[in-house]
C-alpha cells in the first residue's frame, strides 16, 4: 500500500488551480458579455477603446477587492462609498497644495490606510459588528469630505488624468499589478491566516495566527485600495466631488457576492470577486449597446445578476442529478 | 456663420439623440423625459432626428461616464446631459466635444466649456429672488429657516449662495438653522417638524425646492401651527398646498421642457447653426396673480410632478437666438 | 523516580468559567518519551487543561513550567515555540484552505517572507505520510469527511516537530483501521522522545498505549500513576471511581418485528446499489473504514440527501422519503456524528434544542404551551440526567452532556426508527453505558436501531447484524455470532471475508 | 454592590440596556435642549419611529433567520405609489386598495424568499436584484398618471388619533405584539431562529427550510407595506424615493437592538427600542444648527458611541 500522498510538483499552482472551482459558471458569463460587448462595440480591440473600457472598470474593481477582502477574513463594510468620495476629495485639495501631486498621493495613502486600520482597531478589539461600525462610519466619513470640499472641485493636474485615464491602458496594467500584489500578499502567512480568520477564528487563534493583527491589517488595505480608488476616480473626472462614492457600497458588495464570496467570512477567491465586478461593468456597456430603454435596463440588470448566481447553481445541480 | 462649439460640420441629417439620464425614475425625469421624446418625435417627422437612445445611470456618476463613453463609442451624433456630479463628467464630455458630437448639458450643469451648450434657469437668481420675496414679507425682520437640497450638490449649493447676499443685506433676518435633505417631501416634513418644538417661534421659510416647501407645509399644518411666508417651485403638491392652506407663497420653477429645448439645441448646432455656449432660461415667478393658471392644469400632470410653463418652437427659437 | 526533567508541567493550576470552577489545584508533568493517558468523564475539564498547556486559555491560578521554568502569559505561539503541538477536539482547520496551507497554517515556511510552498510541500507531505492521509495535499480541506480532517488536524501538530505532543480525542472519529495507525506513529515519536499526552475515551486505546495516566474528576486529580500493572476493569474503575459493571448491556437476541426498512438497489451520494432491510426490535450496525458512503446511506433514508431506489418501502410509505420532514412523519430519527455542526445549535438554550423536533405537538389556545414544554423539557433532562439550568446555551455543555441533548431530543417524537450517526463519539464510559442501556431499551420497546459506529466493540456487542460498507457498496452482513473486531476489519478492508447475506 | 447587578442585568439583556439609552438620550436632550421632551414631540418621534419600527419587524425577522432585505425602501417606494392606482373608486372606505396594496407586498416579499429557496441565490443578491426590478417598475408607474391618495383608510392611518395615540402608534403596536408572538410565542419563531443559528441541524431536525424562509420574507414585504402606508398616509402622497432612507435605518435599528446580524439571535424587543434611538438620534442632529460636514460626522458619532455601550455582546 503506497501511503505516500500524492504531493503536487507544483503545490502552489495546484492549489491555484483548485480554487477556480465552482467560477467556471460565473466566468463563462462574463466571457459570454465580453463577446457579444466586442461583436456590438469592435472598438473594444483597440486600444483606445480597451483603455477608457478597463478605465470604467477599474475603481469598481478596486471597491470590490477591497469589499470581497473584508468579507473573506468574515467584515464587511459600508463605508466604502464614502470613503471612495473621500480618497478623491483628498487628492482634489492637496494635489494643487505645496507638496503637489505627489504629496497628494501620500494623502491619500495614508487617509486610506489610517481610517481602515482604525475601524480595524475598533471592529476587532471592541468585538463590534463590521456592518454597523462601518455605518456609523460612513456618516463620519462622508461628513469629513464635506467639510473638506463642500461642492465638487478642486485640483487635479491635467498629466495626472492623462497618465491613469488617458488613451493608454495605465489603468488595466495598474489593476494587473494590484493582482499580482494581492497574489503575493495571499502567499504570506498573513495572507493565507486571512482565510483561516474568516473561517474559524478560535482555530485560527489555537494555530498560532494573530487573529485581531490580521483583522485589522485586511481593514488597512481594504481602506488604502478604497483610497486609491477614489484616487483613481479624482484623476479620471479631473476634480474631486464629495459624494461621487456612494453608489460603491453596495455595488462592491454585490460584485463580490457574485464573484462568490460568502458573507461569513473564509469563502471565496478574489478572482471571483474581480469576475463578479467585471461582470457588473461590461452589463451596463452591453445594455446601451443593445439599446435597451430605462425599464429595460433595471429588469435586465436584476435578471443578469440573478441568472448569474442561479444559473451555475443549476448547472451543477443538473450535472449531478 | 460661425458653428457651435464641438461641431465640425460632418455629420448629416438624421441624427441620433442620445440622452444620458442620472437618475431615470424621479417624477420630474419622468416628465422631462417625456418633453424630450415628444420633441425627438417631432424632429422626426421633419426627418431630423433617427433615433432617441436613453440610458439611466441609476444615480451613480461613475456609470454615467461609463455610458457617455458608450456613446462616443458608439458615435452618435448628439448628446443630451443630466449631470450627476459637476465635476466628473468633464473629461468625458471633452472627449465626446472633440469627436464632434454635439453636447448639449442642462439643469444639472458640469463646470467644463468644452461642450456645444449649457442650458439653464440661473440658480444663484433663484436663491436670490426667493429670498428678496421672503425678506419683503418679514419686513427685513424675523427668523426664518433654510431648507436645502442635498449636501455636495452645486444646485443645492448654487441656490443657496444666491440668496446669502440678500440675507446679509438684511441683518434684521435670523437664519435660525437650516436643513439638508433630499429633495423629497418625507425627509422635509420631518425635519421641519423637529425644528418647530425646537422653536416656538419661525416667521418664514426660504425653500430652495419644490418638494421641500410642501414637506414643510404640511409639517407646519400638522403640527396646527400658523402657516408662515414659504418660498418654493413649481411642484403640484406645493402649489395645491398654497392655495388649500391660504399661506403666502412663492414660487419659481426650473421648467421640464429644459430638455426639449437641450434636443433641440443640439439639432439644430448639427444643422450648423451658431448656438450660444450657454442659454439662460429666464426664470417665470409663480405668485398670488398667476397660481390659478397653473393649479387651472394641474390635472393634466403627476400628482407629485412638477407644473410647467407651456413651451413652443418659437420660444424655443427665440432663447437659442439671445446672446 | 526519573532523572529527566518534564519538559510541560501544571502546578496547582485553576480555572474557571463565569464563577464555576472548572479546574481545582491540578497537577500534571509530561516526560519526554512516555506516553501519558488524561482521563475523566465529559466536563471533567480535560480540554480545559490542554488549553492551559497549549496558551489558548490562561490560569485563574497555579503555574505552568515549560522546561523547569515558569511562564507567566504563556500564549499559543508561546507554547508552540516551546515546541509544544495541540490536535484539538474541536477542528481548528479552515475550509477553503488546502490541506497543506492547513497543516502549515501559523507555522508556514518562509522565504523573502513569502509562504515556501516548495518547502510546505515536502514537509507536509512528509507529516501526511506518517499518518496516512493520501489525499492531494491542494485539496481544500472542506472537501474532506470529518475522520479525514482529524488526520490533517494531526498533521498539523506533527508538521511543527513537536517536542511535546498533546492529542485529545484523537481517534474519536477515526475508524479502527485509521485508529491503528495512529498509534503506531504515537508509539514512534514517544521512542524518539517526544512526550505525548493522550486523551481518549476508548479505555482499551489508552490501555494498549499509555505508560502513564492522570485522572480527573470535578476538576481534581483523582489519580496519577503508571499504567503498568493496571488492568482493563482497572483502568474503568480509576476513572469511574467504583466498579464498573460490564461495558455493554447483555446481549439479547432481537424478537424481530414488522419489517420497517427496505430498499432494493438504493442509491445515495457515494452509496451505490445496496439492498438492506431491517424489522423492528433490531440493533443494526453499520461498518467500514471511515467515509465509505455509511453516513450517505443514513442521510439518504431519512430523506436528508437525493436518494434513489428500484424498490423501498420505510415505515410503512411505499417509496424512499423525500424530505426530512417526510421522514420525521414516518417515524425517522437521525443523530448525526459531528453535534456541534449537525446536531445542535450551540448558541441555542438547551431546552430549545430539546424542543426543538417537537414543537408544534404542545399548544394552548395556539400558541405554545409554556407550561406543557417546561415539564417536558424537565422530564428529558432528568431521563438522560442532565443537570443544572436548561436555560444554559448548549455550547456550554461538556461533549458528553452535549449528545445527549443530541439524542434526548428525539424522544418526543417517539420515533419507530433511530439512526444514529457514532452516537457516544467522545462520550466518556459511564455515559457510554447509560446510552448504550437506552439503545438497548429501545429496541426492546420495538423500536428499530441503526447504529453507524466508528467504534468497532459497540457493533460486536451490541447489534444483531453488522454491515459493513466499502466504496459505497455493502462487502458483508455480518451476523452477532460472527461479527467479531477481525472479521469487521477484515471485510472493511476488503480482505475478502465472505460475510452471510441477511 | 446593587449598582453593579443591576448594570449587569442590563448588559445581560440588550432589548432593556436599548431602552434604557433611549431614556438616558431624552433625559439629557429634555434638559438641554428646547422643545425635546414635550409630550407633543415624544408623540412626534414615536410616530417616526413606527415606520422604522414597522420596516424593521420584518428586518429583524429576516437578520434573525440569517438573511438580509435589501428590498425594504423599494417595497415602501412601491406600495406608496401603487396604491393610489390601484384604491377602486367604488370602494369609499379603502380597504380594497389597502388589502391588495399589502398583498402585493406580501409577493414581492415572497418573491425575494422564492429566489432563495428555488436559485439558492443570496439573500443580499436576491434582495438587491429585486430592489432593481422594483426600480424599473417605478419608471414604468412613476410620474406618468399618479394622483394624490383619496383613500379613506390611508388617510385615516396619517391623521386619526384615536385616544390622543396616533393611528401609526397604534399600528406598530399591533405589528409589535404579533412578531413578539411570533418570536416567542409560536414554533414558526422558534424554527426560525434555529435555522438562522445552524441551517444545518435545523434542517436535520425536521424544520422546514424552504416554507419557513418563504414565510419570513413574504412577513418582511408585508410590514414593509404597512410602513409604506403610513408614510403614504402621513405625506399625502407617494414618491418615488419615499422608501429610501427607511433600508439602512431598518438595519441599524435590528443591530443596535441587539440581534446578530448573523442570525439566530436577537428579538424584536430590542428593534424597538432600536427604532426609538436612531429617530431620537436624527431629531436632535436636526435641531442642532450645523453644517452639514458636521452633522453627519456627529450623526455617525452618535451610532458609534451608543453601538460601544449596547453592542459590546452582540458579535460572537
Ligand atoms: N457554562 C456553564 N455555566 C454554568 N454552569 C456550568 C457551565 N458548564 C458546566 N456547568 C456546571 O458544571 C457542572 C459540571 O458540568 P458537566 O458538563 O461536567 O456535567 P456533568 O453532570 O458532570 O456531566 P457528565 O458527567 O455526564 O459529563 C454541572 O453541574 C454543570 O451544570
Ligand atoms: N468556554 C467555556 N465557557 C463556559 N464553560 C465552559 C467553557 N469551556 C468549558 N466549560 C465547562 O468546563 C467544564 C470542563 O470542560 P472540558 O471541555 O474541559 O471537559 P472535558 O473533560 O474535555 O470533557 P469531554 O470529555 O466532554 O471533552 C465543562 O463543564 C464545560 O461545560
Ligand atoms: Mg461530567
Ligand atoms: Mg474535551
Amino acid at each position: 500500500m503506497n501511503l505516500s500522498p500524492s504531493s503536487p510538483r507544483w503545490l502552489y499552482l495546484a492549489i491555484q488551480r483548485r480554487r477556480n472551482r465552482g467560477l467556471n459558471g460565473l466566468y463563462l458569463v462574463v466571457a459570454a458579455f465580453l463577446i457579444v460587448y466586442a461583436i456590438l462595440f469592435p472598438g473594444l480591440l483597440s486600444i483606445g477603446g480597451f483603455s477608457k473600457f478597463s478605465q470604467n472598470w477599474f475603481p469598481l474593481a478596486l471597491v470590490t477587492m477591497a469589499q470581497a477582502l473584508l468579507m473573506l477574513n468574515g467584515g464587511i463594510s459600508l463605508a466604502i462609498g464614502p470613503l471612495v468620495s473621500l480618497g478623491a476629495v483628498v487628492a482634489a485639495i492637496s494635489m494643487g497644495g505645496p507638496a503637489g501631486a505627489f504629496g497628494g498621493f501620500v494623502a491619500v495613502v495614508v487617509a486610506g490606510l489610517v481610517i481602515g486600520a482604525l475601524t480595524g482597531l475598533i471592529v476587532a478589539y471592541m468585538r463590534l459588528p463590521a456592518i454597523i461600525v462601518t455605518l456609523a462610519g460612513s456618516f463620519i466619513i462622508t461628513g469629513v469630505a464635506l467639510l473638506l470640499l463642500p461642492r465638487p472641485g478642486g485640483y487635479i493636474p491635467d498629466w495626472l488624468s492623462q497618465a491613469l485615464a488617458g488613451h493608454q491602458p495605465t489603468a488595466f496594467a495598474l489593476l494587473v499589478v494590484i493582482l499580482i500584489a494581492w497574489k503575493l500578499f495571499l502567499a504570506t502567512p498573513t495572507g493565507i491566516g486571512l482565510y483561516a480568520v474568516g473561517d474559524n477564528p478560535v482555530g485560527a487563534f489555537r494555530s498560532g495566527v494573530p487573529v485581531e493583527r490580521i483583522r485589522v491589517v485586511s481593514f488597512a488595505i481594504s481602506g488604502l485600495l478604497t483610497a486609491l480608488a477614489g484616487l483613481f476616480v479624482a484623476a479620471q473626472t479631473g476634480s474631486g466631488d464629495p459624494v461621487i462614492g456612494t453608489s460603491f457600497t453596495l455595488n462592491s458588495m454585490a460584485g463580490a457576492v457574485l464573484g462568490g464570496v460568502g458573507f461569513l467570512g473564509g469563502k471565496g477567491t478574489m478572482r471571483g470577486a474581480i469576475a463578479g465586478s467585471l461582470l457588473l461593468s461590461v452589463m451596463i456597456n452591453v445594455m446601451f449597446f443593445l439599446g435597451f430603454p430605462p425599464v429595460a435596463q433595471y429588469v435586465a440588470q436584476g435578471v443578469i445578476i440573478v441568472g448569474a448566481v442561479a444559473i451555475p447553481v443549476f448547472a451543477s445541480r443538473w450535472r449531478k442529478a | 456663420n460661425a458653428a457651435a462649439t464641438c461641431i465640425k460640420g460632418d455629420r448629416k441629417a438624421p441624427y441620433t439623440v442620445g440622452w444620458a439620464n442620472i437618475y431615470s425614475v424621479p417624477t420630474w425625469m419622468k416628465q422631462t423625459e417625456g418633453t424630450i421624446a415628444d420633441e425627438v418625435a417631432t424632429l422626426k417627422k421633419q426627418g431630423l432626428v433617427k433615433d432617441l437612445m436613453i440610458t439611466d445611470a441609476q444615480g451613480n456618476a461613475q456609470t454615467q461616464i461609463q455610458q457617455i463613453q458608450s456613446m462616443v463609442d458608439a458615435n452618435i451624433d448628439a448628446i443630451i446631459v443630466e449631470a450627476g456630479s459637476s465635476t466628473a463628467l468633464n473629461r468625458v464630455i471633452a472627449d465626446a466635444c472633440a469627436k464632434g458630437i454635439a453636447v448639449v448639458n442642462f439643469d444639472s450643469l458640469v463646470d467644463t466649456d468644452k461642450l456645444t451648450a449649457k442650458i439653464n434657469t440661473d440658480s444663484n437668481e433663484w436663491g436670490g429672488a426667493a429670498a428678496k420675496w421672503l425678506v419683503a414679507q418679514l419686513n427685513g425682520k424675523g427668523k426664518i429657516v433654510v431648507m436645502n437640497g442635498p449636501a455636495g450638490v452645486s444646485v443645492s449649493d448654487d441656490r443657496r449662495k444666491g440668496a446669502q447676499p440678500v440675507l446679509a443685506a438684511n441683518p434684521g433676518i435670523e437664519v435660525i438653522t437650516e436643513t439638508n435633505t433630499e429633495y423629497n417631501v418625507a425627509p422635509a416634513q420631518e425635519a421641519i417638524t423637529s425644528l418647530l418644538f425646537a422653536h416656538p417661534d419661525i416667521d418664514g421659510v426660504l425653500s430652495l425646492g419644490g418638494a421641500l416647501s410642501a414637506g414643510s407645509v404640511m409639517a407646519f399644518d400638522r403640527q396646527g401651527r400658523a402657516q408662515v411666508p414659504t418660498t418654493g417651485e413649481n411642484a403640484r403638491q406645493f402649489l395645491e398646498l398654497w392655495k388649500a392652506k391660504k399661506l403666502k407663497g412663492w414660487a419659481t420653477m426650473q421648467p421640464n421642457w429644459l430638455g426639449a429645448l437641450s434636443v433641440y439645441a443640439a439639432v439644430k448646432a448639427l444643422q450648423g447653426q451658431d448656438v450660444p455656449a450657454f442659454i439662460k432660461v429666464p426664470l417665470p415667478v409663480i405668485d398670488d396673480t398667476s397660481i390659478d393658471s397653473y393649479l387651472a392644469k394641474a390635472k393634466d400632470f403627476p400628482a407629485d410632478g412638477y407644473i410647467y410653463s407651456p413651451y413652443d418652437q418659437a420660444l424655443f427659437d427665440k432663447l437659442l437666438a439671445q446672446h | 523516580m526519573d532523572v529527566t526533567m518534564p519538559l510541560v508541567e501544571a502546578r496547582g493550576v485553576s480555572k474557571g468559567f463565569f464563577g464555576n470552577p472548572v479546574l481545582k489545584a491540578v497537577d500534571i508533568a509530561l516526560y519526554p518519551g512516555r506516553v501519558h493517558a488524561l482521563l475523566g468523564e465529559n466536563g471533567a475539564g480535560k480540554s480545559t487543561l490542554i488549553n492551559l498547556l497549549s496558551g489558548a486559555l490562561r490560569p485563574d491560578g497555579g503555574t505552568i513550567l515549560m522546561d523547569g521554568r515558569p511562564v507567566t502569559k504563556l500564549t499559543p505561539q508561546g507554547a508552540r515555540a516551546a515546541g509544544v503541538a495541540v490536535v484539538q477536539q474541536e477542528l481548528s482547520l479552515a475550509a477553503e484552505l488546502s490541506i497543506a496551507e492547513n497543516i502549515g497554517l501559523g507555522a508556514t515556511p518562509r522565504r523573502f517572507g513569502l509562504i515556501d510552498y516548495r518547502a510546505l510541500r515536502d514537509r507536509a507531505a512528509a507529516v501526511s505520510a506518517l499518518v496516512g492521509l493520501t489525499e492531494p495535499l491542494d485539496m481544500p480541506v472542506g472537501d474532506l469527511p470529518l475522520g479525514r480532517r482529524q488526520m490533517v488536524e494531526i498533521a498539523k501538530a506533527l508538521f511543527r516537530r513537536p517536542r511535546v505532543l498533546i492529542l485529545d480525542e484523537p481517534t474519536s472519529s477515526l475508524s479502527a483501521h485509521e485508529a491503528g495507525v495512529l498509534s503506531g506513529l504515537v508509539r514512534t515519536l514517544a521512542a524518539g522522545g517526544v512526550a505525548v499526552l493522550y486523551i481518549s475515551h476508548r479505555l482499551n486505546e489508552v490501555q494498549a498505549l499509555c505508560d502513564h495516566v492522570t485522572v480527573l474528576k470535578d476538576g481534581m486529580v483523582t489519580a496519577d500513576r503508571s499504567l503498568a500493572d493496571v488492568s482493563a476493569e482497572g483502568l474503568v474503575r480509576l476513572m469511574v471511581g467504583r466498579d464498573p459493571g460490564d461495558a455493554f448491556p447483555a446481549f439479547a437476541p432481537a424478537t424481530a418485528g414488522e419489517e420497517l426498512i427496505r430498499v432494493d438497489g438504493f442509491s445515495a451520494g457515494a452509496v451505490r446499489d445496496v439492498t438492506f432491510s431491517a424489522r423492528a426490535g433490531e440493533i443494526i450496525g453499520i461498518g467500514g473504514l471511515i467515509g465509505q458512503g455509511q453516513e450517505d446511506f443514513l442521510l439518504g433514508l431519512y430523506g436528508a440527501i437525493p436518494a434513489t431506489a428500484s424498490k423501498a418501502e420505510i415505515c410503512g410509505v411505499g417509496h424512499l422519503l423525500a424530505s426530512v420532514a417526510a421522514a420525521t412523519a414516518a417515524g425517522l430519527a437521525y443523530v448525526p456524528a459531528d453535534r456541534k455542526k449537525e446536531g445542535l445549535v450551540l448558541t441555542h438554550a438547551i431546552s430549545a434544542n430539546l424542543l426543538l423536533p417537537s414543537l408544534g405537538r404542545l399548544m394552548r389556545r395556539g400558541l405554545r404551551d409554556r407550561t406543557g414544554e417546561a415539564s417536558l423539557v424537565a422530564d428529558l433532562a432528568r431521563q438522560f440526567s442532565i443537570r443544572g439550568d436548561t436555560d444554559r446555551f448548549v455550547q456550554a455543555l461538556s461533549g458528553g452532556n452535549q449528545q445527549k441533548v443530541a439524542l434526548a431530543k428525539w424522544l418526543p417524537l417517539a420515533p419507530r426508527v433511530l439512526l444514529l450517526n457514532d452516537p457516544t463519539r467522545g462520550v466518556d464510559v459511564g455515559t457510554k453505558r447509560e446510552i448504550y442501556l437506552m439503545l438497548r431499551a429501545f429496541a426492546d420497546a420495538g423500536k428499530l436501531i441503526v447504529l453507524l459506529s466508528s467504534d468497532t466493540p459497540e457493533l460486536v456487542h451490541l447489534c444483531d447484524r453488522v454491515v459493513v460498507f466499502r466504496q459505497g457498496r455493502v462487502v458483508a452482513t455480518l451476523a452477532h455470532d460472527k461479527a467479531s473486531e477481525e472479521a469487521i476489519v477484515g471485510a472493511a478492508m476488503g480482505l475478502g471475508i465472505e460475510g452471510v447475506a441477511a | 454592590m446593587k449598582a453593579a447587578s443591576i448594570t449587569r442585568i442590563l448588559f445581560r439583556n440588550p432589548p432593556l440596556l436599548t431602552l434604557a439609552l433611549v431614556a438616558l438620550v431624552w433625559i439629557v436632550a429634555g434638559a438641554t435642549l428646547r422643545g425635546f421632551g414635550a409630550v407633543g414631540h415624544l408623540r412626534y418621534i414615536l410616530e417616526l419611529s413606527a415606520i422604522i419600527g414597522i420596516v424593521a419587524a420584518g428586518q429583524t425577522l429576516v437578520i434573525l433567520v440569517g438573511g438580509i432585505d435589501l428590498s425594504v425602501g423599494a417595497v415602501i417606494t412601491v406600495t406608496a405609489i401603487l396604491l393610489p392606482l390601484i384604491s377602486p373608486d367604488w370602494d369609499s372606505t379603502g380597504i380594497v386598495g389597502v388589502v391588495v396594496t399589502l398583498a402585493v407586498a406580501a409577493v414581492i416579499g415572497l418573491g425575494n424568499g422564492m429566489g432563495q429557496v428555488y436559485l439558492s441565490v443570496p439573500a443580499i443578491i436576491m434582495t438587491l436584484a429585486m430592489a432593481t426590478f422594483l426600480q424599473g417598475l417605478l419608471v414604468l408607474i412613476a410620474g406618468g398618471s399618479a394622483v394624490s391618495v383619496t383613500n379613506e383608510a390611508v388617510i385615516w392611518l396619517g391623521s386619526a388619533r384615536p385616544f390622543g395615540v396616533p393611528a401609526s402608534i397604534v399600528v406598530w403596536i399591533l405589528v409589535a405584539v404579533a412578531v413578539l408572538i411570533i418570536i416567542h410565542r409560536l414554533p414558526f419563531g422558534a424554527r426560525l431562529l434555529a435555522l438562522g443559528a445552524n441551517p444545518l441541524t435545523a434542517r436535520l431536525s425536521g424544520v422546514n427550510v424552504n416554507r419557513t424562509t418563504l414565510a419570513v420574507y413574504a412577513l418582511a414585504g408585508l410590514f414593509s407595506g404597512v410602513a409604506g402606508l403610513l408614510v403614504l398616509g402621513m405625506n399625502r402622497q407617494g414618491y418615488v424615493g419615499i422608501g429610501d432612507p427607511y433600508l439602512m435605518t431598518s438595519i441599524a435599528a435590528v443591530v443596535l437592538g441587539g440581534t446578530s446580524i448573523l442570525g439566530g439571535r436577537g428579538s424584536y424587543a430590542g428593534t424597538i427600542p432600536g427604532a426609538i434611538l436612531l429617530v431620537t438620534t436624527t431629531a436632535l442632529i436636526t435641531v442642532v444648527n450645523a453644517s452639514p460636514g458636521w452633522r453627519s460626522i456627529m450623526f455617525g458619532s452618535l451610532i458609534l458611541a451608543l453601538l460601544l455601550i449596547s453592542g459590546r455582546e452582540a458579535q460572537r
